[in-house]
């Protein structure tokens, strides 16, 4: 570790801000077009981060803005550990579950943040948004837990590598189509989209955690929002699609993922937390215990 | 030498901890401080006497490195504790029997530690049952301290008969040397074994013998939660280490099924120990009192150190190690801000609470902290561990107990933070209003706490270090680190940084907050509210049934308590049925039991 | 013969001692096992053709076929704990009969099973 | 040289005396335990013989380790008791007089009919005693069980005495030990269910309830300890040393005994008064102790009943003065009872703890060596039992332990003011025995070598049935 | 349906003990004892601690005991340690009998009066009871009787009193001293016997010639101690139960 690595990181994060900033707005776009809009510009959702930060705004004490602060630092923290296609700022740090375990840092910071304003409101959303995580994390960790045994590795680049080695055939969704499903959906609940967004829907219980915020407090959530989907999005492209080998091919890919999930994500309606909960239990997980089940008795698809 | 005058004096030191406390109250609370860091102090100097023998009376002692680090733990909790003992005296109903049972017990842990006979070890456990069960009814419930001892001794029982049975079979008592026959008979192993590591099941609180620990954990005195939290619990982590290193049950197992390179026996255990951690998860998730809710994620913490014991390998063995002192000192922690509250507000539920970092920042930030550190978040101690035990069960391809572990990991996150949320941030009452701060006897040992779990989540190697001379001890390849580094063989850690890309962003993120418009501070009260005008902070505040949801999902759940209750009610019954069938004021009863076992036994006579 | 009779009276006892509430049939009971008891004991030490142990000056010398002495020596014994423990009984009795005011135990509540 | 036969004499002497001297009943008493009590320091082991004439003519005392044991737990308790509860003795002096001779001869006596004489004596003073309460309904049912239980043994020994013509134990030995046991199933058998209605096996022992729970503090402690332990010496002797067992009756008779062990425990957990729960405590360790004997195993037996009178002598003094001086001893009213006696209070958790058999007491010390004697006998299963009953009466005892200690519901955190309000009051003799007799359990437990060397020194009959196995707590291997 | 049950029970009781009984290799057929096979018969032959001899009635002397009467001879000399334990199970029993008693006052009175014979001839009967009783209690060790029928003798005479007056009092106390005193006397004697030749109870008188009547040793001297004390502890067993019913 030195100043290199911290700047290479910064810019990293750099990249990844506008990569995932540009993306949404695209997306946006997209959206707005299947629904008949004419949407935002492209960059809208650059103009609503800054505009936010930019903005006065109110406080709830220090742990109020400390909790923003911690949340949005871990995140970032976190994004310097995902590689960006081979790119990487720290070599040897992408182990699966620090990554797993630093994005918790986030979590834990905002909803610390969102009970310190005070309001009830927001507590109701942090406990449905970690009952939320409490269904989607289990599939996926398992799922994750049967590559890592596959591969003996826990590195994203390495699995990563692994996967490119084998072609297109090699891509775990297609090795292991069980967990690739699995991934995509519990994705989708990490995404919070539908059908899995009711913690932080608008039109759910007073936009659920983000209630009190608004000015720089906002705007750094919306940051951290950005932050978070990309570690989510990239982790599901380096452990199911190959990463990439190049930064170009990451992008390609994690664009289509992206969209695709946002277009899956317009067209369901959506759960009440304990339907969610329900459904993650009964279905990905029971299919990712299958795959794991396969992978680590039968050697199914380990090559 | 060092260490039979650490045992001597520590019992020495529980009489004149009575004697003082006879004297000044205060001044026998401060007493145990001082004797248990006394005791600390002797420890850590004394490590290079690692190996010495001594005897005490009937007693034979060796200090082992594995025995010296669980005392290092044990005491470092007590002395932690014992700081806010003082606190209590004029609340406890015997504050000078406290003390010496403090101390006692104090000792009896660090004889069993020691002890290289198995009687030795056997007496020290049962002294420090014994001394721990008169320390819980001082606290809020008399039946913890009734299904504390039975359980324990259903526990220390079975392992007394398993100690019997090796003698018989060895013709030694010697923990080193009693174990050796049992390698060529697998059978007996398997019984020496299931019934010698169920004392440590019981301690530790694995199912099905976890009721107590909610029980006692949550209503014993709140100075004791701690130790029983942090310390005591650890007791079963060493019987279940001896019953696995010293059986030793790889060995002896080689024969049975296996699956995933795990005998049948041991994995056996690992799904008691997986079923703990989702249990214990669950519990505390639904827990109302803060007491019980650390209580249940003692639980399932407890489900990972027995997982990693049992897995005896590279990397979840001393993740389990570690685990066990980051769990040590963070539930001690956890129990120690909440009896900060505690003696401030006089209640532990977590629905007559609220807004306390108002009041005792200082006690939110270790809640904080211990919490981070037990729910595994990087960059605290509890994270490495973790880390470490879910590698070494990745690399082993245990799925179950993967699953178990996650499962803990992410519901620790909601459990963690319901008293986080509802005793610390949210409305602060009024009637909490004029609360003073934590005295400054008590931020000692909350700040001495703060710092060990920081220290140990981003350095860690002097730990792995000792963790490394128990592994090799143990005749497992010890863990390899290099710099910050640790290598697993499928991944690699640098806690130091993990530590500093942390801050990095974390930098990053406050200059982006500074850079910005500064805010205005509004009240609590001033938030949005759905257009409702609201003036009672204690009705705007978010506390009971935290996670409503999802307790709905599983709120039928078949329970062991009940399970156990109605064994020990059937026990009533049959008392009653003797009682009513064999004793009575006729005689004509006794007559006729006398005449049918005449008869029967006569019979029997006739017939052989 | 005199041993069954002694056998019979034991089991006549302890059917009194089965079937009797009534707390002086017990007593009864008890005088008549201990009765049953003796009389067994006594022929235990029988001898057919014996004569008692007793020197006199017809049967003047050690000789002779005597009963076995020593039955009849524990049986005065015997005799006289028996007639201790039954005057105990019946003042237990009479005790009981004015606590009471019955001598039918059934009708004594016996210890409470609580 | 002191005559043991003193031992009986000397206190029947004064029971004679006292009645002539009403006056000075009590200080006849005392004197007499005194005396008795510093006698049995002064004996030497050896046989003595009474009348001049010898065994198996005459009758002999049999003073070997077993019985000095056995007479010195006897006398020393008795003394301890009466000591302490001297202002209960009402009329009963003459009584306990009788009732010491009584005792110390079913130990010593070598003979099985002079046993059946000292049997009665001791059973009528207990007959006597158990009337105290002045629920006479439970000394009757006790009276004529016992009776029938000693009719019972009588039966026996004289089938024994038709068969083999002698009636001295030594003798007698011999001689059955030559013939297959399972010729004797009967006789032993009748033996050992007239033993047995003393020695509270179940189902046997249906008078025990009735008696235990309305003893006060005299006669609680009396019957508890020096009674049990008196009978159960007399159950040793006979069944460890006197009448060999056939397997077959061998087999059964250690199950009865851990079936009361078993029994006993479980009645005494489903029980909330003191007393109760205490008597079937004393069940359970009565089947314990005598399935040791019948076990063969001599000396951990002996260790245990130690224990147990020790434990037992405490327990029912406190309970006893529970009960007179609060008119109940249902744990619920008692709560707190100890916060104003804590000396009392000690002695008895030390007691409950010695009893349980737990470290640093002496019942640990006497579990332990039990434990090993069994394995080492081979038998697998009794210490299944004898663990689970220990769990069970843990936990009964825990349970009422703290009741006592620490006042209060659930749930709320214990506090002065919960403490009941009944008047206790235990006098300063009875603390100060309470005191003597924790601390014996203490030295016990920490030391056990003072104690071992007392029950071993230099013996005869103990030492040839003590194996070789036994576990020296003083090498730790 | 219970004494059925019962009854069902002691039979197969009743039959277990026969045929374990009768089954024993060695319990002798009634009739068929083998005495010579027993102890009894070297209380036969007087030759527990002397050389087997031969006993004669009115000529043999200073044997080990000179009683002519074997039974008596067991009961007091051989076994007397047993008897003193009689001695004090019935003194044991009177005693409770007392305290169960103790606190009553007067007498209970008979539904019917006693006649006039009763009354008249108690009169006489009595010291001839009395007198039978002392006889019988002195000559136990040459006939049957002794120490225990003698006394129930006296003692019912006592009784024969209560029956025929109904203001009969006996001063109970005294009986309780002679009671007291008897007892005392006989452990002394026993612990006389101890001082001189180191056996409690040992015979250390001079035994005499076998069937007179100053023969025996200590045996006429524990006997009169013997009756005096069962008599007055039956009597006093007889007037505790007498007693009235006021407190």
């Amino acid at each position: 570790m030195n100043l290199v690595n911290f700047a290479y990181g910064l810019l990293l994060l750099l990249a990844a801000f506008v990569f995932q900033t540009t993306l949404t707005g695209i997306n946006r776009k997209v959206v707005a077009r299947l629904q008949r809009r004419r949407g935002p510009k492209f960059y809208q959702q650059f103009i609503d981060i800054f505009k936010a930060l930019s903005k006065g705004s109110t406080t709830h004490g220090w742990v109020f803005d400390f909790g923003v602060i911690m949340a949005l630092g871990g995140i970032m923290a976190t994004a310097i550990f995902i590689p960006f296609g081979p790119l990487k700022a720290v070599p040897g740090m992408d182990n699966i579950f620090i990554i797993a375990y630093v994005l918790a840092v986030g979590m834990l910071g905002m909803a610390m943040s969102a009970s310190g304003s005070g309001n009830p409101w927001a507590s109701i959303g942090v406990s449905r948004a970690l009952t939320n995580m409490l269904a989607y994390d289990i599939p996926f960790m398992m799922v994750v837990f049967g590559l890592i045994f596959a591969f003996d590795s826990s590195s994203l680049s390495g699995l990563a590598a692994i996967q490119r080695e084998g072609g297109l055939l090699g891509w775990n969704v297609l090795r292991f189509p069980l967990g690739g499903i699995v991934a995509m959906i519990s994705l989708q609940g990490m995404l919070g989209k539908k059908p899995f967004d009711s913690f932080i829907a608008p039109a759910e219980i007073a936009s659920g955690p983000m209630v009190e915020y608004g000015g720089r407090h906002l705007g750094m959530l919306f940051l951290l929002h950005e932050y978070s989907t990309f570690i989510e999005v990239s982790l599901i492209v380096h452990l199911f699609f190959g990463g990439g080998a190049t930064v170009l091919e990451f992008m390609v890919k994690y664009a289509v993922i992206y969209t695709f999930l946002n277009l899956v994500s317009n067209v369901l309606p959506r759960f009440k937390i304990d339907q969610a909960v329900t459904f993650f239990y009964k279905v990905p997980l029971a299919m990712a215990v299958v795959q794991t089940f396969l992978i680590i008795f039968l050697g199914m698809g380990v090559a | 030498m060092t260490f039979d005058i650490v045992v001597i004096l520590m019992f020495l030191g529980a009489f004149s901890a009575y004697l003082i406390s006879k004297a000044s109250l205060k001044a026998g609370a401060y007493a145990t401080t001082v004797f248990s860091l006394g005791a600390l102090a002797v420890l850590l100097m004394g490590r290079s006497e690692i190996g010495s023998e001594f005897s005490v009376l009937f007693m034979n002692f060796e200090v082992t490195v594995i025995g010296w680090y669980f005392s290092g733990v044990m005491v470092l909790v007590y002395a932690m504790t014992s700081f806010f003992n003082s606190f209590w005296m004029d609340k406890m109903m015997y504050p000078g029997s406290y003390n010496f049972l403090y101390l006692f017990s104090l000792a009896g842990t660090l004889g069993l530690f020691f002890a290289s006979d198995l009687i030795t070890l056997f007496i020290f456990w049962e002294v420090v049952v014994w001394s721990s069960t008169f320390i819980i009814p001082m606290g809020k419930s008399r039946r913890a301290a009734v299904v504390y001892y039975t359980i324990s001794s259903i526990g220390s029982m079975a392992t007394l008969y398993g100690i019997m049975l090796v003698y018989r079979i060895s013709g030694t008592l010697v923990i080193q040397e009693a174990f050796v026959p049992l390698k060529e008979d697998p059978l007996t192993a398997t019984v020496v074994f299931v019934i010698f590591v169920m004392a440590g099941l019981t301690k530790i609180g694995i199912f099905p013998f976890h009721i107590w620990l909610p029980l006692a954990h949550g209503s014993a005195p709140h100075t004791f939660s701690p130790v029983l939290s942090g310390g005591l619990v650890k007791m079963g982590a060493f019987i279940a280490y001896m019953s696995v290193a010293i059986l030793p049950a790889y060995e002896a197992f080689e024969g049975s099924l296996k699956i995933m390179g795990i005998p049948l026996q041991l994995y056996f255990l690992m799904i008691l120990g997986a079923i703990s951690i989702v249990l214990g998860t669950l519990m505390a998730i639904k827990q109302e009192d803060a007491k019980k809710l650390i209580a249940y994620s003692s639980v399932a913490n407890g489900g990972y150190i027995l997982i990693g014991i049992l897995m005896m390998d590279q990397l979840s063995f001393a993740g389990s190690m570690m685990h066990l002192f980051n769990h040590a000192i963070a539930s001690a922690a956890a129990f120690l801000a909440i009896a900060v509250v505690a003696y401030r507000t006089g209640t532990t539920k977590i629905s007559e609470l609220g807004g306390m970092i108002h009041r005792m920042p200082l006690t939110y930030l270790t809640y904080l902290i211990a919490i981070i550190s037990l729910a595994g978040i990087p960059p605290m101690g509890g994270f490495v561990s973790k880390w470490l035990i879910i590698q070494g069960l990745a690399d082993r391809g245990l799925m179950f107990m993967a699953l178990a572990a996650f499962f803990g990991s992410i519901g620790s996150f909601l459990y963690v933070f319901r008293p986080l949320a509802a005793v610390f941030l949210g409305q602060l009452k009024p009637e909490h209003e004029h609360l003073k701060s934590e005295p400054l006897m008590m931020k000692i040992p909350m700040v001495i706490l703060m710092v060990l779990i920081l220290y140990f989540g981003v350095l860690p190697k002097w730990l792995l270090g000792i963790i490394g001379e128990i592994q090799v001890a143990a005749g497992i390849e010890p863990v390899m680190m290099s710099g910050n580094t640790i290598l697993a063989v499928n991944g690699v850690l640098n806690t130091l940084n993990v530590f500093m890309i942390f801050g990095f962003g974390f930098l990053i993120s406050l200059i982006i907050f500074l850079l910005m418009q500064k805010s205005r501070r509004v009240g609590l009260m001033d938030t949005y509210t759905s257009a409702e005008f609201i003036y009672t902070p204690e009705l705007y505040h978010y506390a009971g049934a935290f996670y409503a949801p999802f307790e709905r999902l599983y709120q039928n759940h078949p329970s062991v308590e009940k399970f156990l209750g109605a064994i020990a009610w059937k026990f009533h019954e049959l008392g009653t049925v003797v009682n009513a069938l064999f004793f009575s004021h006729k005689p004509a009863v006794t007559v006729f039991w006398t005449s049918v076992i005449l008869v029967m036994i006569t019979l029997g006579g006739a017939g052989i | 013969m005199i041993q069954y009779a002694g056998i019979m009276l034991i089991l006549i006892g302890i059917y009194g001692l089965l079937t009797q509430s009534n707390i002086i049939k017990i007593i009864v009971s008890l005088n008549i096992f201990e009765l049953g008891l003796n009389v067994f004991i006594i022929s235990v030490g029988f001898v057919r053709e014996g004569i008692a142990p007793i020197l006199t000056s017809v049967n003047n010398h050690n000789g002779l076929v005597f009963v076995d002495p020593l039955p009849q020596a524990l049986v005065l014994t015997a005799i006289v704990i028996g007639l201790g423990t039954t005057a105990l009984g019946l003042a237990f009795a009479r005790s009981i009969y004015r606590q009471h005011g019955t001598l039918n135990l059934d009708e004594i509540g016996g210890p409470s099973n609580g | 040289m002191v005559n043991p036969v003193l031992l009986i004499a000397l206190p029947l002497l004064l029971a004679f005396v006292s009645i002539v001297f009403k006056a000075y009943k009590n200080n006849l008493l005392v004197f007499g335990t005194l005396l008795n009590a510093g006698l049995v320091l002064t004996l030497n082991k050896g046989q003595y013989i009474i009348g001049g004439f010898q065994p198996p003519f005459g009758i002999n005392l049999v003073l070997d380790d077993f019985a000095l044991t056995g007479i010195l737990i006897i006398n020393g308790l008795f003394l301890v008791i009466t000591l302490m509860s001297l202002e209960k003795l009402e009329g009963f002096a003459s009584v306990l007089l009788v009732a010491l001779a009584g005792l110390n001869g079913l130990v010593l006596t070598g003979d099985l009919f002079n046993l059946f004489v000292f049997l009665e004596i001791t059973a009528i003073t207990a007959y006597i005693l158990s009337s105290a309460s002045k629920e006479y309904r439970y000394a009757f049912n006790y009276l004529v069980l016992g009776t029938l239980g000693s009719g019972l043994y009588l039966f026996g020994l004289i089938v024994l005495y038709a068969v083999f013509g002698t009636l001295n134990m030594a003798d007698l030995s011999v001689k059955m030990a030559a013939v297959d046991a399972s010729q004797l199933v009967l006789p032993s058998l009748l033996i050992f269910i007239g033993l047995a209605v003393e020695v509270k096996i179940l189902p046997f022992n249906g008078w025990v309830k009735g008696v235990y729970s309305g003893t006060n503090s005299l006669v609680g402690p009396l019957f508890a300890s020096v009674y049990a332990a008196g009978m159960l010496f007399v159950f040793g002797r006979i069944f460890a040393q006197v009448i060999p067992l056939g397997t077959y009756l061998r087999t059964s008779l250690v199950v009865l005994g851990a079936l009361t062990l078993l029994a006993g425990e479980v009645a005494a957990l489903s029980k909330t008064r003191i007393r109760e729960i205490l008597l079937y405590s004393s069940i359970g360790q009565s089947g314990l102790i005598a399935a040791l004997f019948l076990s063969g195993l001599v000396f951990v037996a002996v260790m245990q009943l130690v224990n147990n009178a020790l434990s037992k002598a405490i327990l029912f003094t406190v309970a006893g003065q529970m009960a007179d001086s609060t008119g109940t001893d249902e744990g619920e009213e008692l709560q707190g009872a100890f916060l104003e006696h804590k000396i009392a209070g000690v002695g008895f958790t030390i007691a409950a703890l010695s009893l349980i058999g737990l470290p640093l007491f002496y019942g640990f010390i006497s579990k332990m060596n039990l434990l090993f004697g069994i394995f080492y006998s081979d038998n697998y299963w009794l210490p299944v039992v004898i663990l689970l009953g220990t769990v069970i009466e843990g936990t009964y005892m825990v349970r009422l332990l703290v009741k006592l200690w620490t006042p209060g519901d659930e749930g709320i955190v214990s506090e002065k003011a919960f403490a009941t309000e009944r008047p206790l009051t235990i006098q300063s003799s009875k603390v100060m025995g309470i005191v003597v007799l924790s601390v014996v359990l203490l030295i016990g437990g920490l030391l056990p070598a003072v104690i071992q060397d007392n029950l071993t020194d230099s013996g005869s009959l103990l030492d040839e049935v003590t194996p070789a196995y036994l576990f020296d707590l003083k090498g730790g291997q | 349906m219970k004494r059925i049950f019962a009854l069902v029970l002691v039979a197969v009781v009743g039959i277990l003990l026969f045929s374990g009984i009768y089954s024993m290799e060695g319990f002798p057929r009634y009739g068929e004892a083998e005495v010579s096979e027993r102890v009894s018969m070297s209380y036969i032959d007087k030759n527990v601690t002397r050389e087997n001899q031969e006993v004669v009635f009115g000529v043999s002397e200073n044997l080990e005991t000179g009683s002519a009467n074997i039974v008596t001879s067991i009961i007091v000399n051989y076994r007397s340690f047993d008897t003193l334990g009689e001695v004090t199970v019935l003194f044991v029993s009177a005693l409770g009998v007392s305290l169960l008693f103790g606190s009553f006052e007067g007498r209970l009175r008979s539904r019917y009066k006693p006649n006039f014979i009763l009354r008249t001839g108690s009169k006489v009967v009595f010291p001839l009871i009395l007198v039978m009783g002392a006889y019988i209690f002195i000559h136990g060790h040459l006939s049957p009787g002794g120490g225990f029928p003698g006394g129930s003798m006296i003692a019912s005479a006592i009784l024969l009193m209560y029956l025929a007056d109904e203001d009969f009092r006996v001063r109970i106390d005294d009986f309780k001293k002679t009671e007291g005193i008897a007892g005392a006397m006989y452990v002394l004697l026993g612990l006389v016997g101890l001082m001189i030749s180191n056996y409690f109870l040992s015979n250390f008188l001079d035994t005499g010639t076998v069937g007179t009547l100053f023969s025996a040793g200590i045996i006429p001297v524990v006997y009169v101690l013997v009756g005096l004390k069962v008599g007055s502890e039956l009597t006093g067993i007889i007037t505790d139960f007498l007693k009235g019913e006021v407190e």
